[in-house]
């Protein structure tokens, strides 16, 4: 074979996720062993993944490394995505722990599905042909249908994974629609080859062959759009986050994102490259759709997991409008987007795991009264991670809005960002209810709270990273612009 | 009209009509027979594209084993069918509606732009010595061995998925536990308690 | 002759009652698990039809695929139906309404 | 612009931001003496920006200058020039008022409290010296978060109205002026500010570009009709929070006008200076109506503020008429009295609302009715109070007067009845501000809460007479600061009255 | 200087230092400001030095104007300083007896001395700048000074009301700065001057396209200034109302110093007031009407200090009128004149107040004459002077008005003389009417009050009688000089055709010979017909003003009312804007502003939001269908692209 050991990271966590499975079928469901086994397995990826990427340039600099006949292959924004995808794992991990030993959640599966559903990341993100892209799609998916339903006593965990269930095998079966009429269209699923087959020029075959592709483009779109969560494809997102457990929602609006960033990446820069002219303005109005519902209907939420999901959907919004931009730079901004949104919601949804002790889920708005004065670092992480979603400097959030707006701006989508920076304000409302809500307000249950050392060692890494990254963006952006020069 | 149109037809014809079924009969036993027909002509239409393996993979898969599946799950929850099918008329015309708009649209874009037939000059019968099953073999195989790895752990995801979601031990279920059994003491099963006599 | 247009039609067809089977729906969810397998299968008929038309097995492949994964979804989609009705006991589209807003 | 070997803009910036979260690391217990400890080195390390200054020139002083975000083009760029300056040292003076001001007073959670001030002023002086577009920006919003925090956590009663109308009202002004910044950065390749001054612009672009900076400003500064955030904030705010935002953050806005409105969008402010001056003269009269049927001290003294920040505006928009008249020596004036008008209210209504809040500490409510006859029991205190009233009202020989007179000149140059109604802020302004303190200051003691009051303490009287004594010496050497700001002023004279296109 | 350092003394340390330690430190400033007062006359104006003029420091550049604090000592102000230095001083001194009892001792000596500085910091002005430093300094310490008793509740209002009204003249005085600036581009008296002629026949858009004249314009935007610290109708409300400060102040402030500051300024600014006729005869007009009408509410008034305030109101309209008629060097000559025996009048009338326990209404005094002789003659000499007997000090420098406006061709001065004529009735009436009240007459004192009434101690009396020494003396002393000589030469500027007083010095032929002349004119009888008038009303037969006040009681009632202006003020420009306030914001503010675009637009997003949210209807049948919607709309869309 070709060298497969470019896939190292990838093979490695299958293998040791199998050997996590069997083992988790003879330990005590007590033992932590699985846990620490699941983390070990990520930090080793983590590390296999972050060591290739000294090795490795830009798909566009012809840097890309492939194996398997051209079923995967690593680029520059490969390995740091999957770096990073991995790195968050490991931070929602850390942070499902305890919640999943208080409720008696089936732990092992938690940990398995969640390593099968890191790999599904991981090969989005490496699929440089539609076969691979739809199987680690589904991959994902899978593993997150299960998650959603693992707490199975709760009526709604059931009815959000049902949700999820259907709407998700609907959209995948567009997205399989589409990608079959592209197949028909170039007659290939290498994304490169279709991509040098429709860069042809405006006359012969080629102009022909793009106008079919065209057709499977729109389907495509609604498949990407689903999985990111953008209106009108959005309606799953703040059922599922309120009726998963919460750390399972967690899961979900944290890594996934990432890796349908890279999914979006694949299938329509590298693939459809050459249509940007279409999908730059479907995007943009699904960009300005996001923005406008999911941050008006934030405001009237009580439940703060489904406020989350609606500024996911807002977010999602700010995210293709830097996509719209179509050029390397709207590119690496929405990178940088993505990455950064995935680490602060991470911080945010892992306040509220930590919360959501013994048989008491935190999921309104006023479970968080006065949180301020029950733990400090947890007030202070969670007012972290909502200023920065507001996109107030400086934190990291407004570079990512920034970055946006910039690529937006830049290629002349002046309006959307206006849409973009309007909405943003009305958003700000409702991130800083909540801050008000833990700060201003006196608590209704006065106990503090106590966490575990490392959960809490994490979260402030998780709080300090927002505020770090934001003084010093560059840390990242620069391997978001290598990503695509 | 060649037998092969004729029987294009005639596959769609019922291939249509099945899926007109799944979609408007009452029962969910009957919903599943319709697909199994569904899939059983589609078969047949993918046996006159030279697809064989495929059309045997899907009766043997499909009718054999994943619609046992679901016919097994209609049992199993034993669903009331009645009221199953209220409601349905008041809004089949805004389904109607949308569904005939899409349709419209999308065979106007496969039929007037790219994809129209003279593009596409039907390929010579493949000869009897190659055979199709072969060839898929082949490349999966080799070129699409990744892949086929993923899909063995998309499987696996399922049946640990299936397991975590519908296996139960439910805690009222009582079972023994030799190992525990063997440890018994007498200290654990006897207590000696002393009683002062009784006064008459 | 059979064309390309006639499959594609075909497909558009069972893929537009599926579609509109899933949204007309209002009951029964083990239909709608049927509806999104006659959308893979027009999904499917797609691709034999091109991997016909375009002498290239990479369509017939992905089919194979399709339908491994279909196959594993449907045992996830029924599993979850199983979890579903045994916190309701029904399994009825229009009593999932407790997720909303 | 020539880099300074010892950044001394740099450490006015982070120490106190580092020490700020020190500050909140380390603990209640030894908040206050780290407190005083920064706000003193910072206010030291700002001393040199004024006499190590270089008068003559107009260019970029004590700059510094190193790539922060090479792939954005955004460097990380500090300056200033005579019109920052005032504005820095004001912040770090007011800063050690501050400290004071809070040493006894806040018994929740003071490190928190003075650590955000800290961290406050550290960014403010930010806002004066950032020279890059976006660097600027990310100064003047961080300044929302702990001005958030303090009025919503130390806040009154209706804190949390009116700190989330504070922050939503600025944040809703300055989005748009970041998509004008970066629709320039685009234009110019580069976020410097200076570089933005020279970029060439259209009629139209001017004009979407100044509404932009117009938004953020106007809200900041505030302008009317966009004020009303203003009186709640300052009512619920704390007493330093108060007087911070009074003193200061209002300033950002007539900063930005001077620093980007004027400079960057010179044909679009000559073509709306008459909306401009329209609204400013509004603000002026206006308000002070307004606040003369005030009945709580705090919001009295926030509408004067608006009307006194007026005068910032109006000073700096009737610059166009008399470059049309070819007059730059009324456009100077103008401009340095607004200048002026800002450095004076920094001092003005910091003091002022400190009087309030050394009343509030005692009788918790700031109700003109609920006091009195306060001199009877405060004999000091009400000397202060009077004092700064008078300076409130534009008496000659305070501050407060300096500014006014400017303006008025400059605007009577332009038009008598620019000047009619600017000047009618003489009566307002008084009317307002004695009024007030005829029945809080004079009169028999009221009731109970005013006869058990004590005078106040060394402490407070050290507070007020810092501030007592800035407001006497810029009422009474105004060169003092008006010195050290013509070169830049004439600089932008020069810069604005050449157009564009 | 002096005055500042010895305010700065008493008020900061006055507790420490104690109360005689704060009225010797003050005195001792005030003195030594006299002296240095009287070293510079007599340098000035004995040794005929060159006027000093010279910068102290540079307050403020700005473009090309020098905003700059410097000193012009010349013939004008060397007798304002005088002048002012002198009744300080007197005060002072009256002070230690008045104010013997007060808590407040030592602040208010440090508030007299502040004035002092002030009022000399004004008339010692260079330049615009620093005159309206002075001017708004002594305004301030009246504010303070007429609340000096804090506790009552009309003094805090009257020192308010004195503030804003002050604040009115300020307001076009700033104007008038202002435009002294933008049409000289200095602010240096000298420079004023020297740019004003060139100014003439210039104009300036105002409403519409009616063209004015720019020195009209300024000249009566200065004036309005001095409308307020002269408190000239209608600006004159204040001045009453703050007789409500304690007696020294109003002798000080009130009556020979601040309110003439107005008076000094128009003196000052003769240069530029020459070049508008049109200004001239507004001063003129407010003048008269001033002079005479204020004279006639003195005539109802029943508080002793209230009748005298009237009275300073009516002479201040006398100065008024002689500026309006361009005898400058008459308005100045009155104004010393009437500081003198003005102040003699306070001081008198503070004697008899605290004679009687701080009791300051007419109608409960009488007879006093017997407890407190001093008090009684002084208070002759100052009244005598006040209407004018001749050879006495106002009978000089009123008289030269009179006829100086008799003389005038400056439009209304006709109407103006009617008026001051009037006046001069008028003044003699209120005067010995007030007189007889408090002195003749029997006795209406309460038995107790009665019993304590004695003469004042000689910390009171003695200013008094220095006071009364220039009362009388210094008209018949200085007329020839100052009036008709060439004191004021170089200083202030008559434009050939207003000169009215170099036509009187034709006439002119000595003091002595100027009482004989006064025999010939009307003013004199006029006024002897008052003082006999309230004769026979007070003193011989009570019953006439009864009879009169039941016959024309709407007139007295109008009188009683001061012509209503103080209600109208009250209800219009107070009530009123606080009304407008109100209405503004709770209407505007509250309601447009928050209400509805802020608070609205808040309220709009939750309605959306609460609308919005019900799509999310919770049946996944819609959710589909909103999936394929979108998919519907997007192919729709593509198809047509």
């Amino acid at each position: 074979m070709d060298n497969m050991l470019i896939a190292s990271p990838e093979i490695f966590l299958l293998t040791a996720t199998c050997a996590v499975l069997v083992i988790g079928l003879f330990t005590s469901a007590k033992s932590q062993i699985i846990y620490w086994l699941s983390q070990a397995t990520l930090l080793v990826a983590f590390l296999l993944s972050f060591s290739q990427v000294g090795d490795v340039q830009s798909v566009r600099e012809g840097g890309q490394l492939t194996a398997f006949s051209g079923a995967y292959g690593i680029d520059a924004m490969s390995t740091s995505l999957k770096s990073w995808i991995l790195l968050i794992a490991i931070g929602v991990f850390l942070y499902s722990r305890d919640y999943l030993t208080d409720r008696r959640i089936a732990r092992s599966e938690y940990y398995v599905l969640g390593l099968f559903a890191v790999a599904g990341m991981m090969i989005m993100v490496s699929a440089i042909n539609m076969l691979t892209v739809y199987l680690g799609l589904e991959l994902l998916a899978l593993s997150q249908y299960a998650m959603v339903a693992l707490y199975r006593d709760d009526k709604r965990a059931a009815e959000a994974a049902m949700k999820y269930f259907v709407l998700g095998a609907l959209a995948s079966g567009m997205l399989l629609y589409g990608m079959s009429i592209v197949y028909g269209a170039t007659g290939s699923l290498d994304l490169a080859t279709i991509h040098s087959l429709l860069t042809g020029g405006g006359v012969g075959p080629q102009a022909m062959q793009s106008i079919g592709a065209r057709f499977g483009l729109t389907f495509i779109i609604v498949g990407i759009a689903f999985k990111l969560g953008a209106v009108p494809f959005h309606m799953w997102v703040p059922d599922v986050y309120e009726g998963a457990p919460t750390s399972v929602a967690m899961f979900i609006s944290t890594a996934p994102k990432i890796a349908a960033f890279a999914m979006l990446i694949r299938l329509l820069v590298d693939g459809l490259g050459s249509l940007n002219a279409d999908w730059q303005q479907m995007l943009a109005i699904l960009a300005a759709l996001s923005m406008i519902v999911g941050n008006l209907v934030a405001i009237a939420q009580t439940n703060i997991k489904r406020m989350l999901a609606y500024s996911t959907i807002s977010h999602v919004g700010f995210l293709l409008m830097g996509i719209v931009g179509a050029t390397a730079e709207s590119y690496s901004a929405s990178m940088f987007y993505a990455i950064t949104y995935a680490f602060t919601t991470l911080a945010a949804f892992g306040v509220l795991v930590v919360l959501s002790r013994d048989g008491h889920e935190a999921v309104m708005l006023d479970d968080l009264a006065g949180l301020g004065r029950r733990n400090v670092l947890l007030a202070t992480v969670m007012m972290l991670a909502m200023i920065s979603l507001a996109g107030v400097p400086p934190l990291v959030g407004f570079y990512a809005k920034l970055s946006v707006l910039k690529a937006a701006i830049n290629a002349d989508y002046l309006w959307l960002a206006l849409v973009g920076v309007g909405m943003s304000v009305i958003g700000a409302f409702y991130y800083l209810r909540v801050i008000k809500l833990m700060f201003f307000d006196d608590p209704v249950d006065s106990n503090e709270v106590h966490i575990a050392g490392d959960v809490s060692a994490g979260l402030a890494v998780n709080g300090l990273g927002v505020i770090v990254l934001g003084v010093f963006p560059s840390l990242i952006m620069g391997a978001c612009i290598a990503a695509f020069s | 009209m060649s037998f092969d149109l004729f029987l294009f037809y005639i596959f769609s014809a019922i291939l249509v009509f099945a899926a007109a079924g799944v979609i408007t009969v009452r029962n969910p036993v009957h919903a599943a027979m319709f697909l199994v027909l569904t899939f059983f002509t589609c078969s047949g239409i993918w046996l006159l594209l030279e697809a064989e393996f495929l059309a045997i993979t899907l009766v043997l898969v499909y009718v054999g084993a994943v619609m046992v599946l679901f016919l097994f799950v209609v049992m199993m929850l034993d669903v009331n069918v009645e009221p199953l099918r209220e409601g349905f008329v008041s809004y089949l015309p805004a389904g109607l509606l949308v569904g005939l708009v899409m349709f419209a649209e999308m065979v106007f874009l496969i039929t007037q732009r790219y994809f129209k037939a003279e593009n596409f000059p039907a390929p010579a019968r493949a000869g009897e010595e190659i055979s199709n099953t072969e060839t898929l073999g082949r490349l999966l195989y080799s070129e699409y061995l990744f892949q086929f790895e993923i899909a063995a752990i998309i499987l696996l995801v399922a049946i640990v998925a299936a397991i975590a979601l519908t296996m139960r031990r439910r805690p009222d279920s009582k079972y023994q536990a030799p190992s525990q059994q063997v440890q018994a003491s007498k200290a654990d099963r006897l207590r000696i308690v002393k009683m002062p006599a009784e006064k008459r | 002759m059979i064309s390309l247009t006639h499959y594609l039609v075909l497909a558009t067809i069972l893929f537009c009652i599926s579609v509109v089977g899933i949204f007309l729906n209002r009951k029964n969810v083990i239909i709608l698990l049927m509806c999104i397998e006659l959308m893979l299968l027009s999904v499917n008929l797609n691709f034999v039809t091109f991997s016909y038309f375009l002498g290239d097995s990479a369509g017939q492949l992905f089919v194979f695929f399709i339908l491994t994964v279909a196959a594993a979804e449907a045992a996830i989609g029924l599993a979850i139906l199983v979890v579903l009705f045994r916190t309701r006991q029904t399994i009825n589209v229009v009593d999932l309404d407790v997720l909303k807003g | 612009m020539s880099d300074s070997s010892f950044p001394i803009l740099s450490l006015a910036i982070w120490i106190p931001i580092v020490a700020g979260f020190i500050i909140i690391a380390l603990g209640d217990r030894r908040a206050r003496p780290l407190a005083a400890a920064t706000s003193a080195l910072t206010l030291l390390v700002s001393l040199p920006l004024y006499f190590a200054f270089e008068r003559g020139t107009a260019a970029v002083q004590f700059a510094e200058n190193k790539a922060w975000l090479p792939d954005f083009g955004i460097n990380y760029t500090l300056g200033i020039d005579g019109i920052s300056m005032p504005l820095i040292l004001l912040t770090t003076l007011i800063n050690v008022v501050v400290v004071i001001s809070a040493w006894q007073v806040i018994k929740d959670r003071p490190a928190m409290y003075l650590g955000a001030f800290q961290i406050m002023t550290g960014l403010m002086v930010g806002v004066f010296s950032a020279l890059d577009a976006i660097l600027f920006y990310v100064f003047f919003e961080a300044t929302l978060i702990p001005m958030f925090l303090i009025i919503g956590i130390w806040g009154g009663p209706n804190r949390v109205y009116a700190t989330i109308k504070f922050f939503l009202y600025t944040f809703l002004g300055s989005v748009f002026m970041l998509v004008a910044l970066i629709y320039m950065g685009r234009l110019g390749g580069s976020f410097s500010v200076l570089g933005m001054h020279t970029l060439e612009l259209g009629r139209e672009q001017q004009m979407w570009i100044f509404m932009a900076f117009l938004l953020a400003f106007a809200v900041k500064i505030p302008m009317w009709p966009v004020h009303t955030w203003l009186p709640d904030a300052h009512v619920e705010a704390p007493t330093a929070g108060s007087a911070v935002l009074a003193a200061i953050m209002l300033k950002m806005g007539g900063y930005g006008f001077l620093r980007f409105s004027l400079p960057i969008t010179p044909d679009a402010s000559s073509r709306m200076d008459t909306f401009m001056i329209a609204i400013s003269l509004v603000a002026i009269v206006y308000i002070g109506f307004v606040a003369l049927a005030q009945r709580d001290m705090k919001k009295l003294i926030a509408y004067s503020s608006i009307s006194h920040m007026g005068f910032v505006t109006l000073g700096i928009f009737i610059a166009f008429r008399l470059i049309a008249k070819g007059d730059d020596a009324g456009v100077a004036l103008g401009l340095e009295g607004a200048i002026i008008q800002m450095v004076s209210h920094g001092f003005i209504s910091a003091a002022m609302f400190l009087c309030v809040g050394v009343m509030y500490d005692r009788v918790h409510s700031r109700e003109i009715s609920s006091y009195g006859g306060v001199v009877n029991t405060m004999p000091i205190f009400a000397a202060f109070m009077v004092f700064f009233a008078l300076a409130n009202a534009g008496l000659p020989g305070t501050s407060g007067f300096v500014g006014e007179f400017m303006v008025i000149l400059a605007s009577f140059k332009t038009n008598f009845w620019i000047a009619f109604l600017a000047a009618l802020t003489l009566i307002l302004g008084a009317a307002y501000t004695l009024w007030m303190v005829k029945r809080v200051i004079f009169g028999p003691v009221a009731n109970d809460n005013v006869a058990a009051l004590t005078d106040i303490g060394r402490r407070e009287f050290w507070m007020l007479a810092i501030l007592a004594l800035f407001v006497l010496l810029v009422g009474l050497w105004p060169n003092f600061i008006g010195g050290v700001m013509h070169a830049s002023v004439e600089n932008l004279v020069q810069h604005i009255s050449i157009p564009k296109y | 200087m002096a005055p500042l350092l010895a305010a700065i003394v008493a008020g900061l340390f006055g507790r420490q230092i104690g109360r005689d330690n704060a009225h010797r430190v003050t005195i001792a400033g005030v003195g030594l400001a006299f002296l240095m007062s009287l070293y510079a006359f007599f340098h000035v104006v004995i040794g005929g030095a060159e006027p000093f003029n010279e910068t102290l420091y540079t307050w403020l550049v700005s473009g090309n104007i020098r905003f700059e604090i410097g000193f012009l000592v010349d013939n004008l102000t060397v007798m304002m300083m005088v002048v002012v230095t002198f009744v300080s001083l007197m005060v002072h001194i009256y002070t230690i007896g008045y104010m013997h009892d007060d808590d407040g001792y030592q602040r208010f000596f440090s508030y007299i001395s502040l004035f002092t500085f002030s009022m000399l910091m004004l008339v010692m002005s260079n330049n615009f700048l620093q005159l309206f430093f002075g001017w708004e300094a002594v305004g301030t310490v009246s504010y303070l000074l007429i609340g000096f008793y804090y506790t009552r509740e009309t003094a805090i209002f009257a020192n308010m009301k004195a503030f804003l009204v002050n604040r009115v003249g300020d307001f076009g005085f700033v104007l008038g700065i202002a435009g002294i600036v933008m049409y000289t581009n200095s602010l240096a008296y000298s420079d004023a001057f020297a740019a004003a002629p060139g100014l003439v026949g210039q104009t300036m858009n105002l409403v519409g396209d009616a063209q004015w004249e720019v020195m009209t314009v300024l000249c009566i935007l200065l004036f309005i200034g001095a409308m307020g610290k002269s408190a000239q109708a209608p600006l004159h409300v204040w001045l009453p109302d703050s007789m409500e400060g304690p007696t020294p102040i109003s002798a000080l402030i009130h009556a020979a110093t601040m309110v003439t500051a107005g008076i000094f300024m128009v003196a000052r600014m003769s240069p530029l007031f020459e070049l508008s006729e049109t200004a001239l005869s507004f001063i003129l007009i407010i003048g008269a009407f001033t002079a005479f009408f204020m004279g006639l509410i003195g005539m109802v008034q029943n508080d002793i200090k209230r009748v005298v305030a009237y009275s300073t109101l009516s002479q201040l309209g006398y100065m008024t009128v002689a500026l309006g008629v361009s005898a400058y060097s008459a308005a100045m000559f009155h104004l010393m004149t009437h500081a003198f025996f003005k102040a003699l009048l306070f001081l008198a009338a503070g004697s008899v107040i605290i004679a009687l326990h701080h009791e300051q209404d007419i109608r409960k005094m009488g007879g006093l004459r017997k407890y407190m002789p001093i008090t009684y003659w002084t208070s002759l000499l100052g009244s005598l002077a006040l209407i004018g007997f001749p050879g006495f000090a106002g009978f000089y420098s009123k008289d030269i008005i009179i006829e100086a406006v008799h003389a005038s061709h400056i439009p209304g001065a006709h109407i103006a003389y009617w008026a001051v004529l009037g006046g001069v009735f008028v003044t003699a009436f209120y005067s010995f009417r007030l007189f007889f009240l408090v002195f003749h007459g029997k006795s209406r004192m309460d038995e107790h009050t009665a019993e304590h009434v004695k003469e004042s101690p000689a910390v009171v009396t003695v200013p008094l009688i220095l006071l009364a020494i220039p009362s009388v003396v210094i008209g018949f002393l200085t007329v020839s000089a100052v009036v008709f000589g060439d004191y004021f030469k170089g200083i202030i500027d008559v434009a050939e055709k207003h000169d009215v007083i170099g036509e009187l010095a034709t006439a002119y032929h000595g003091p002595v010979a100027f009482i004989t002349h006064a025999f010939k004119s009307p003013a004199v009888y006029i006024a002897a017909i008052g003082v006999l008038t309230a004769a026979v009303f007070y003193l011989l037969a009570p019953s006439i003003p009864k009879f009169l006040d039941s016959k024309l009681g709407f007139l007295r009632r109008i009188l009683d009312n001061k012509y209503g202006f103080d209600d109208f003020n009250q209800a219009v420009f107070a009530r009123g804007s606080v009304g407008l306030g109100q209405k503004l914001w709770q209407k505007f503010d509250m309601g447009v502003i928050d209400g509805a675009l802020v608070n609205g637009s808040a309220k709009g997003v939750g309605l959306f939001a609460g609308v919005a949210r019900h799509l999310q209807s919770g049946m996944l049948f819609h959710y589909a269908f909103a999936m394929i919607l979108g998919l519907l709309a997007m192919l729709t869309w593509f198809l047509f692209v």
